[in-house]
């Protein structure tokens, strides 16, 4: 799956969601994101949040409306191109989806794996995103065994592992403290200037206060953009 | 190349991870086509000691007139028409008289001042070996004792009548406990296989959320399936051939196995034997994917 | 009262959150009980059978002088020594050869001018029916024969030696299979009420790290563990009965009913089946629980 | 399990934890809480808060010291005193560890189906917990269809439906925005005042930086105190 040269990654259009029987988790949303951005998404609980997310992700499907991924619509495309097109999305999750009886290493090698890069490079790659996250002692412990702080970096390097063109990050900091929390943004920042587009999903003010980004708020399932982005 | 070491990886670690799955996996799968087997060498032997048995399967016609030579292939057509038969002889009553003789031994002399003549001409008839034979022989002796010049037809009706009806039974009891095993055998094997999917259901769904594609999830898969397969079937026919030997070593000895030459499996039997058990198991598991792993 | 409420809304819950895997186990325990009981009635019905083809068991012992009335007391003696004997009874040239007679039908005229004295004096024994006697029956044979007097011992031995023969290995399969499935039965029970349990561990891992005491948690366990056992095993033997009923259906007519009364399990049978299969599941329950159950 | 009349209700005295092979997560650490304090916990990730905590409910043993609740000593006691006393320690576990086939009503019912109080009574308690942390609406949800910051909440709940004497809070707020939060700490404070003993582990600076209770922190398995009560 190549994505197009045009400068747009990410057409919402109109999309709402609603789970059975009525829950109206998102209504009629629009919104676009050009590649290279960095943007914020917040919203009380509930707001819908993660379910934007996971209709970026094609886990659920919207009910109405649709969205393009650089230029695809994600609603006509083959279940393959779906594969191939998950492999430049990087996610991490909100609830980690680690495998639990597997190393940290054996996780954040997972989506390397799946595109079959070879054991050097993947070798390289996990341990500089360790590094970058400061969990590089327990790269060959389990993640059961590990505190929930440590358990979230870990997703946080496995979504990043593939150097995606987009990296959703679900409340990517809800379990860290401030100094591990400006590794992950410094991570992010890194990723940000190596091409990848990037959006967060939070609460935390404090990694979005003092940004220039764009911050979208979801409330009662509809889009606001609280922050335009200011020209440097 | 590529793919194929990542499959390899992949299984090496599956089996690492939930190995005692596995193993119930392949001891299902070998109990089951232990099972399967036992039951089908049985069947295969009891049908082969019934056609032993049924050496004794002669009937005896006795006529009220000899059958010239002239009319004796109409005869054998009659009689073929209705079942398969071994061979037929006529035998005169000289012929009976130094049977008769024989079998009399020390007591013969009581024939000594008596003629051949007051014994009938008879036929006797060899009855193809099998068990459908065996069962409908009642049903062919009143056809014999329709045809002309017949006074009447004679067979070891005591004992073969009740043979025949409890080989029918038998037959009946193997069938039923063959059927019966068959469907808990798949029944086990779908239900353990399920259950190991189940049980990486997860992990099979966080590959695709990170966008494995199908064949990568497969593999490894089908790999399992295939082993589980191989390997059940070559434990379950060892288990076999040891039950084999076990019960041919009790019963050695030079009548009983004059009577039962009790024998193995033969190749192609095996063969698809194997076979079948590695399909099953292969799609089997592929199935039960596409049912867990809806993402 | 407040505990038993609680249990009992505590199994329900269990039922309707895991039905598939509690149905799972149920019919498991069914399929081991219904394998388990028809090999055992067809055991138990093999060996009435065994019984009744066993009226043609009787051995003929030709004597060359007369046992007088005073000795015969001591002959039976002897004879009973050896096996169990059904009756014995000593037969004079005339009755052989009023026998005789009978037997020749059409064809006595041939007697006509015989004295009974050409026949020998003798015995015949009736063996009692089971299999042991059957399968002695050429050993009981030889010991006659080194009787006082014993001229010659006469029994059907052509079809009679391959019968028990037969009957033996029959016997031995029946045996063989009982144990195989026997184990399979333990085995797939103990497995499917691990992985019920394994599935439920986090619930009772979290009523744990809740407080809950031993009762609590076992409580809905036995229970479960004590309707799986009661209603698989009904299950399982009703399925049997009407297996017991489709062979009767395809067994009835005179000749048949006759030799096999095939007959299902007793009462107490059926009880010590209902309770086994019950302490089986109970036990088996509790055992995985605490295996499973570390916290 | 009678609590003692002392007002001190645990006593932590030079406990260590060593994870095999060799993680030091604890080491050496003493203090205490009396009767009806509020404790906030602080440290980086992975500095042993959730172990600690623990320790506290006897999901893990220490390596060496010991601790005493309400005067029992816990390594001492018996496996039927552990249960009893469990009944009085409601813990808010930093992963939830909820049911996720159960719905929000079923799991806020067990620790008090666990005393065998009675429906009517249960109902009750229920519903006042999810009406103070705002999640009534989805009370007859499986927990498994909430959101991340549902579920925390739900978590909450049920750590304090039966109105526990120690009430352990891991990250409680890790998932929250600011409202919830908020609500949160005002159903702490009112457990509080109705005599319960409250440690809440958190990276959040906002639900302690303001508050006048005792704050320690852990930093390489040592504890500090690093703010006393402010005297009222
Ligand atoms: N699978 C589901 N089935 C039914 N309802 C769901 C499901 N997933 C989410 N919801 C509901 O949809 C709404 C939005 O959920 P979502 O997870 O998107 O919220 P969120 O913004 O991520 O919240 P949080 O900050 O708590 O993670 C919530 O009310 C939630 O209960
Ligand atoms: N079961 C375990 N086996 C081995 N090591 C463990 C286990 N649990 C925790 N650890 C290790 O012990 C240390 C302390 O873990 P703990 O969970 O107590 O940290 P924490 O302070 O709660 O961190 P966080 O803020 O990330 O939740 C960590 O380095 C962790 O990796
Ligand atoms: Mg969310
Ligand atoms: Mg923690």
């Amino acid at each position: 799956m190549e994505l197009t040269e045009s400068t747009l990654l990410l057409d919402v259009v109109k999309v709402s969601k609603t789970y059975p029987p009525d829950v109206i988790a998102l209504d009629d949303i629009s919104f676009d994101i050009q590649k290279g951005e960095i943007v914020f998404l917040t919203g009380r609980s509930g707001a819908g949040k993660t379910t934007l997310l996971k209709l970026i992700c094609c886990l659920e499907k919207p009910t109405r409306g649709y969205i393009e991924i650089g230029g695809n619509d994600l609603s006509k495309i083959k279940p393959v191109s779906i594969q191939k097109l998950r492999q430049h999305i990087g996610v991490a999750y909100q609830n980690f989806r680690l495998l639990p009886k597997l190393t940290v290493f054996q996780n954040i090698a997972m989506p390397l794996e799946v595109c079959y890069m070879d054991r050097k490079n993947i070798r390289t790659r996990v341990h500089e995103l360790l590094d970058a996250l400061d969990i590089i002692e327990k790269i060959n412990v389990r993640t059961d065994k590990l505190s929930r702080g440590e358990q979230q970096r870990v997703a946080i390097a496995r979504a990043a592992a593939n150097k995606p063109s987009l990296l959703l990050a679900d409340e990517p900091t809800g379990n860290l403290d401030s100094a591990s929390t400006s590794r992950v943004m410094d991570l992010f920042q890194h990723l940000n200037s190596e091409g990848a587009t990037i959006m967060i999903a939070t609460h935390d003010e404090s990694i979005y206060k003092k940004t220039r980004h764009r911050i979208f708020n979801l409330e009662q399932g509809q889009l606001q953009l609280i922050q335009t982005e200011a020209v440097a | 190349m590529k793919y194929i070491t990542f499959i390899l990886i992949q299984t090496a670690r599956n089996f690492k991870q939930a190995w005692s799955s596995q193993l119930m996996t392949l001891l299902t799968v070998s109990l089951s086509v232990l099972f399967f087997t036992f039951f089908f060498l049985i069947y295969n032997n009891m049908l082969q000691a019934a056609s032993r048995l049924g050496d004794e399967l002669r009937l005896i016609v006795y006529l009220d007139e000899e059958v010239q030579p002239s009319l004796q292939a109409g005869y054998e057509k009659k009689i073929r028409d209705f079942s398969e038969v071994e061979k037929i002889i006529f035998i005169s009553p000289q012929e009976s008289f130094e049977q008769l003789k024989k079998q009399l031994g020390n007591d013969r002399d009581v024939l000594d001042d008596l003629d051949a003549s007051f014994l009938p001409h008879s036929i006797e008839i060899y009855l193809k070996h099998d068990l459908k034979n065996l069962s409908r022989i009642k049903e062919f002796s009143e056809y014999l004792s329709t045809l002309p010049s017949t006074m009447k037809v004679q067979y070891g009706q005591g004992w073969i009548e009740r043979f025949s009806y409890f080989m029918n039974l038998l037959r009946m009891i193997v069938l039923l406990s063959g059927t019966l095993l068959a469907l808990t055998a798949t029944f086990m094997v779908s239900y353990t296989i399920r259950l190991t999917l189940v049980a990486r259901q997860e992990e099979l769904e966080v590959f695709r959320m990170l966008g494995a594609t199908n064949s990568f999830i497969k593999g490894p898969v089908l790999i399992e399936g295939f082993l589980q397969g191989f390997l059940g079937s070559i434990l379950g026919l060892t288990a076999l051939y040891f039950c084999y030997l076990w019960i041919q070593d009790h019963f050695s000895g030079p009548v009983f196995l004059n009577l039962f030459e009790f024998s193995f499996l033969a190749l192609p039997q095996v063969l698809v034997i194997l076979f079948t058990s590695i399909l099953l198991c292969t799609g089997g598991s592929l199935v039960s994917i596409r049912k867990y792993v809806s993402i």
